[in-house]
């Protein structure tokens, strides 16, 4: 046994650069940027890069989720979207508060979740197909009640009359607020990464959750109801799009049309880096937040040296197939593993 | 180049070593195979037979060693190497060879598309006069319809059967066979041997792993024990079996098992009644009772598992009522069986018990996450200390709690899935074919663990294909046919034969 | 194929407008049933949306039948339709917005087929001569916007520019900045901007960076809303930036939401009125199929919108603009006394 | 075996709903809209529509591939965006023949698939992160050698000079020409169709494909050389995606920075359709082709019908769920046949 040891051992310093590896490149990139723009690391800027990264963390924790139990869910961009248009009618269009706002957007996000689940698990429809249908589902169904348009206070309704509500200063306040200095949209996005990573290693529903994804056959003989576990985490996707969608829509100030669509593959990106960062190998929370902010100190970089938008881009692309070189290509024998029984 | 031995062997092996990072699992194995002759390969689980087989094949190729057919040094890199030598392998795990989603017929001759040997269009019309071919040297009775439908449709006996064929057609010089027999039927392991020794008298050197000492003896003209990666004891029949099982398990043979004291229990635990386990069987009753091991044995397809999976809520049966200690007893799903302390060791340990590349400690905690946490909020401590105290009663040979079990051999991944549900104290455990490619010492271990359970007022119920198992467990025993009830009886007023005879009598 | 009046149609909202009378009989072939496909490079947003609906009024109110093809800015999706529309069989086509090596061969198709085909804010009169042409004057709208902000800012100053390559007006407004820039001195310290599916939320982070790294400017031109809102909400995550002025172009009653806030940075923007450029656009045609209009190329004009004008009328949405700024209705573009001008 | 014979005629029965109940909602669906839309079974909107559906089932057809390996290809829409500004470039900024264009196209999709196959079959990256991660790259990258412009002919380089190039009349030909009075890309499509249905399920290759998509362990032990095919079948995925690519270009007649970015999701959905249809229950070139030509209806339909475009962004969702519902859940039984890994 004593050669087993040697193995682990080895395996912790595989694990080393493994965990590491991708934490140095975001490190590195930060000074790099520190270094050659002076702008780049005052404290306004980085709060607005932790600002920005929020919204895409927020849905990328959502993705993390549906990933735990073996899925993807597609449909969280659109259900970000969805989230705009129901906050801006809400306020607008019916001129109720920011409150009965987000408790909407909530239960929105709820039946989305549960749709989601019913397809998925009563239905038994592969998930990726269920929340890509369900994506294209969402994304036209969201534009039917503001006749496709932009919702913003004084617009005209169809019947002529003016839209008699605006959106809420303490509405608006969910995005441009701060505490200590700190934007309210960080502070929510750094409670929802410590909650999603402690209830998803800390919590015995996370161990149910992983279980159903690792080997769903097996969960269910150990007593686990994989249909209940497995579609409440589609819910818990769907209410995180729905919280992205909040601070999206307080950022913006009205209900955008196109807000959310551009999301979706920025918070599947950030949630798969996430899988192979820290050396874990399986979706989480601390993961997927660490993905989040490389790619918004990219962004934020070179846009800071004047880059034109297609190179961040190339850029994005790049820094995420390396960050992956470094985890597979290093860690790869733990991959090539195959048990002999 | 040729080598100057003093008797031509149809495959050597001299030194060979591999290991996994610094796991050494094969530390310089030397073995010689006589054509026409069968090597039976003892070890106990872990010993490193089915690396061996793997290094033979060309799966893993060897860090160390030669290797030599006919005498000529060869390089075997790759599986195909491994077969245009003439080496044929069945392994182990049968899904490792299957490939769902293409037929049966496709599955036959897959091996030849994989090498090339098949004209790169061929629509499967023109697969199937070949594929009629690998089938009939098992002589399968398989229709068409069978050969064109989804290998998937196949029981896992007939999947080992398809890959026995598969590797039989070739007519090989080498034949390797790694526990062919762990998921055959009586009858079937029947045909297997008839088919072995006809091959022996064709001149196939065989080599054999089998964790049942019946077969061997049957079988084998030489007998070859592994141990920790190297040949620890090498005999020609007539074979000392005694002496190759303590040289395998490193300590004298266990006591005989007939040594075992039949226990009778009281109180009736579970109750089935007006049962139909397969599709058209007739209704059964039955009653297991607290203190005592009551063991199921059929032969494949007989039920035992779809009776298994009822009592656990795992499926539904046709018809039929249980009773859990004089209350009905109606599980819709396995969580109700198993807070009420009914519990399952599944039969396909990787498909219904493992996570892949979960810890010891992960495994074995899952169906009872409650008792572990505290409003929900895992107690890593308590977790840790119960499966290091799991790995210690069971005897696991593993690095530690946080060791994956799919790293660990074959028996030892069984016991942890067995210790699972013995360490949570069970009201009414049944287990399906625990003892599955699992090793004598492994097996008498859980054996005991079984009875002592029992002893200790659980129902222990046992699903079983063989007597000699069946022996080393029981107190009762029921035969089951097709789905029906052939005989039931405690295990000291009945002989193996009258059992055997039942097994295999049809209405 | 239904006619716009019914309801899951006209479903866009119809701004309050009017119909105008008419003191002559329509001639042909507006004494029978005219039938008529806009085929539109995208229908998403507001402004697209307000434009569709006047094309839809003005048809409306002229008794034709308008079938609605909306490519969603696929510019590929937007050739086949053209040849759908086609071959849908009717009387006339508007191709609105889109790429003129993309449209230019189905255009002509279309005049073959002896399909009258008018286009909006396309450059394709050498390839397609036979096809009423008609843009807004971008070149207008871009140096109303700038003598507004060189009155502003003076010359000389730093000056920042939200604006992407390719997209032909923003391109023509493009060449307009550049003389600006050029003849007052101006110092353009950087350009940038993202034109995605959703343009304001991905321009403005990119508005922030840059902001950041060159707190010098004090005026910023993006010559498109989206890009406006992207650049308005970027400036707002950078302290200090609470006086860089920002041109615009467009406006819609969400635009003068945000020009009209308290302390916005949103100064001027050049602009029509997209419902009355989708009734004009129809007017135009109209005049062409009976053969009155003279020429074949039509300018609407736009008109400056300064914040202080907005606060001073107290302006807050489209209906109040166009009532302080009749022009914005263009109603005598294309009119005749036959067709029932729609003003909003 | 009684009892197994007795599985597979039931199998059939529920095979026949499972195989036509999907082809039924396509027929319906273009009956309806031939009955309430006069114009809309003509034969030249047929020819449009099967022309509208070419380019989509093309690159559904170069997903099916990466699918077939139990892959993903998320790379496809951006590698027939490449596709349009390589034939642009070649022609306009260096004044070549459109031959050559598709020649550098070709090219240019073969490089693109080997770089996605090594990343995946060498580096051991994830299918669906390294390809989400060439996709970043290569969204930018097209952009670079361009300044971020939709070429076309006579326009202004940044040196100031003017492109000496335009579009061969021959290479615009391949959109618009026809023979027989149908279109080139119609009969390219049909070709392409025909041509991987008989790879995919009549050769010995195709057999290796599904092998290592199904069971990479067994294709191993079989000594089918699994990297090799595997990287292989991104190849042919970003192939296919080029000749989407030349299609659309062809059919621009200019470059166009935005080209190709919407095909992704509906060409991954259509291939992901096309695994429900025909009861194969597996990715196939048919059910691709299906898939494709349900969309087409869909939109041509409602377009026709005078919708709002997200009233069709709803149908598209809305079918797609119908069409798995009526596979999955009629054949849920299928699901218990696919490999438990
Ligand atoms: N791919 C691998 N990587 C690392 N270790 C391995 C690998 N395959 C096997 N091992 C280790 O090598 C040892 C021998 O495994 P092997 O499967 O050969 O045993 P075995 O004799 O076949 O046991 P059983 O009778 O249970 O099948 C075990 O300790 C196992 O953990
Ligand atoms: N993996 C499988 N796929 C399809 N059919 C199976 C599978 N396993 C078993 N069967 C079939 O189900 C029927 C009952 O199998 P079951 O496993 O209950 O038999 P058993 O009595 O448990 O014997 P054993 O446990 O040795 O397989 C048999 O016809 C068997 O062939
Ligand atoms: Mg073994
Ligand atoms: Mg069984």
């Amino acid at each position: 046994m004593s050669t087993q040891a040697e193995i682990t051992t080895l395996d912790r310093v595989r694990d080393l650069i493994v965990k590491y590896g991708f934490i140095v490149v975001t490190v590195a990139l930060f000074i790099f940027f520190a270094v050659t723009e002076p702008a780049f690391a005052t404290s306004a800027s980085v709060l607005s890069m932790l600002k920005y990264a929020s919204v895409t963390a927020i849905l990328g924790l959502g993705v993390t989720f549906s990933m735990v139990v073996g899925g993807l869910d597609l449909s969280i961009g659109s259900t970000a979207g969805l989230s705009v248009q129901l906050a801006a009618m809400t306020m607008v269009f019916y001129n109720l508060t920011g409150t009965t706002a987000v408790s909407v957007v909530l239960i929105g996000g709820v039946i989305v979740g549960v749709m989601n689940a019913v397809l998925i698990v009563v239905f038994k429809i592969p998930d990726l197909l269920a929340t890509l249908g369900m994506m294209f589902v969402i994304q036209g169904v969201k534009l039917i009640p503001v006749f496709g348009q932009s919702v913003s206070s004084g617009m005209v309704l169809p019947d002529g009359s003016t839209a008699p509500g605006k959106f809420d200063d303490w509405f608006l306040q969910i995005d441009r607020g701060t505490l200590f200095g700190i934007p309210y949209p960080v502070i929510i996005m750094m409670v929802l990464v410590v909650a999603s990573w402690f209830v998803l290693s800390r919590t015995s529903w996370g161990r149910k959750l992983y279980a159903i994804g690792a080997n769903p056959e097996a969960a269910r003989l150990a007593g686990v109801k994989v249909k209940l576990h497995h579609g409440l985490a589609y819910v818990v996707s769907a209410v995180f799009a729905s919280i992205g969608g909040i601070i999206l829509v307080s950022r913006i100030g009205q209900g955008d049309v196109s807000a959310g669509s551009s999301s979706l593959l920025e918070a599947v990106a950030v949630a798969l880096v996430g899988t192979s960062v820290l050396g874990i190998g399986k979706p989480n929370a601390w993961g997927t937040l660490l993905g989040a902010l490389l790619i918004s100190i990219v962004l934020t970089g070179m846009t800071m040296m004047g880059t034109q938008y297609y190179h961040q881009d190339t850029a994005k692309g790049l820094v995420l197939i390396v960050a992956l070189l470094l985890s597979y290509t290093v860690s790869r024998h733990k991959n090539r593993y195959v048990p002999a029984t | 180049m040729t080598t100057t031995t003093d008797e031509n062997w149809a495959l050597e092996l001299d030194s060979i070593t591999i290991a996994f990072g610094a796991n050494q699992v094969l530390k310089g194995v030397d073995l010689k195979l006589r054509p026409g002759s069968v090597t039976a390969l003892l070890g106990a689980n872990g010993a490193g037979k089915s690396t061996l087989i793997k290094v033979l094949s060309g799966v893993y190729s060897a860090q160390g060693g030669t290797v030599r057919v006919d005498g000529d040094e060869v390089e075997i890199e790759s599986p195909s190497d491994a077969s245009k030598h003439g080496i044929q392998t069945v392994h182990q795990r049968i899904d490792d060879s299957i490939v769902p989603g293409l037929t049966v017929a496709e599955n036959l001759v897959f091996e030849e598309i994989a090498r090339g040997e098949f004209p790169a269009v061929s629509s499967l019309r023109r697969l199937m006069p070949r594929a009629r071919t690998i089938a009939s040297t098992l002589d399968l009775d398989w229709d068409d319809s069978i050969l064109k439908q989804d290998v998937f449709h196949l029981g896992i006996a007939d999947c080992q059967l398809l890959l026995l064929a598969r590797a039989l057609v070739h007519r090989p010089k080498v034949l390797v066979l790694d526990e062919p027999t762990s998921t055959l039927s009586a009858s079937e392991a029947e045909r297997l041997f008839a088919l072995v020794e006809q091959l022996r008298d064709a001149g196939v050197a065989i080599l054999y792993v089998s964790h049942r000492l019946s077969e061997i003896r049957q079988l084998a003209d030489t007998v070859v024990v592994l141990r920790d990666g190297k040949v620890v004891d090498e005999q020609a029949a007539p074979f000392d079996l005694g002496v190759a099982i303590g040289a395998m398990l490193g300590r004298e043979a266990l006591e005989e098992e007939s040594a075992l004291q039949v226990q009778r229990g009281e109180g009736t635990a579970l109750s089935i009644s007006g049962a139909r386990i397969l599709d058209d069987s007739a209704l059964v009753d039955m009653d297991f009772r607290y203190g005592e091991v009551t063991a199921i044995i059929g032969l494949i397809g007989a039920g035992k598992t779809e009776l298994a999976q009822a009592v656990f809520g795992a499926n539904r049966l046709e018809a039929g009522t249980f009773t859990l200690d004089g209350k009905p007893f109606a599980p819709r799903h396995p969580s109700t069986a198993v807070d009420a302390g009914v519990f399952l060791v599944p039969e396909d340990r990787a498909h219904e018990a493992m996570f892949p590349g979960w810890s010891i400690t992960r495994t074995l905690t899952v169906p009872f996450l409650s008792r572990f946490a505290r409003l929900g909020v895992m107690a890593g401590g308590a977790e840790r200390a119960a499966s290091a105290t799991a790995i210690e009663d069971f005897g696991v040979v593993a690095t530690g709690p946080n060791q994956p079990v799919d790293a660990l051999s074959g028996g030892n991944q069984q016991k942890v899935v067995v210790a699972r549900w013995m360490a949570a104290g069970p009201r009414v455990l049944i287990l399906d074919e625990p003892f599955r490619g699992v090793d004598i010492g492994a097996r008498t271990e859980l054996s005991l663990k079984a009875r002592s359970q029992a002893a200790d007022g659980a129902c222990v119920v046992v699903m079983l294909s063989d007597v000699d198992e069946l022996r080393q467990v029981a107190d009762r025993v029921i035969v089951l046919v097709e789905g029906e009830v052939r005989l039931d009886a405690y295990a000291d007023e009945i002989d193996d034969d009258q059992i055997i005879t039942s097994m295999s009598e049809v209405a | 194929t239904q006619s716009t009046s019914t309801p899951e149609e006209s479903s866009a909202p119809e701004e309050t407008s009017s119909v105008g009378e008419t003191t002559a009989a329509a001639p042909a072939p507006f004494d029978g049933e005219v039938s008529v496909a806009i085929v539109q490079q995208s229908g998403q947003g507001d402004y697209f949306q307000q434009y569709l609906n006047g094309t839809r009024q003005q048809a409306e109110a002229l008794g034709m039948t308008l079938d609605v093809y909306d490519a969603q800015g696929d510019n590929a999706t937007q050739a086949t339709q053209l040849e759908q529309a086609i071959a849908s069989g009717v009387d006339a086509i508007i191709v609105r917005h889109g790429l003129p090596d993309t449209l230019c061969t189905g255009v002509n198709d279309a005049l073959e087929a002896g399909i009258a085909v008018i286009i909006y804010d396309v450059v394709i009169q050498e390839c397609a001569p036979d096809a009423v042409q008609t843009q807004q004057s971008d070149a207008l709208m871009a140096s109303l916007v700038l003598d507004q902000m060189l009155a502003d800012v003076g010359e000389g100053v730093d000056v920042g520019y939200v604006n992407v390559a390719g997209i032909a007006p923003l391109d023509r407004r493009d060449v307009v900045w550049n003389e600006y820039t050029a003849a007052n001195g101006w110092n353009e310290l950087f350009k940038t901007g993202s034109f995605t599916n959703s343009t304001a939320t991905d321009t403005a982070p990119m508005v922030t960076s840059a902001v950041t790294s060159n707190p010098s400017v004090v005026a910023i031109y993006a010559p498109y809303d989206e890009f406006t809102k992207g650049t308005l909400s970027g400036l707002e995550q950078v302290a200090g930036t609470e006086d860089v002025l920002v041109y615009g172009a467009d406006i819609s009653t969400a635009d003068i939401e945000l020009m009209i806030a308290d302390d916005s940075q949103w100064m001027a923007t050049g602009a029509t009125d997209p419902n009355a450029i989708g009734a004009a656009v129809v007017r135009t045609l109209a005049l062409h199929m009976a053969g009155e209009l003279d020429g074949m190329t039509v300018d609407f004009p736009p008109v400056l919108i300064t914040r202080d004008m907005l606060l001073e009328n107290g302006i807050t949405n489209m209906e109040d603009l166009r009532s302080s700024i009749p022009e914005l209705n263009i109603s005598d573009v294309s009119s005749a006394d036959w067709i029932p001008s729609v003003t909003f």
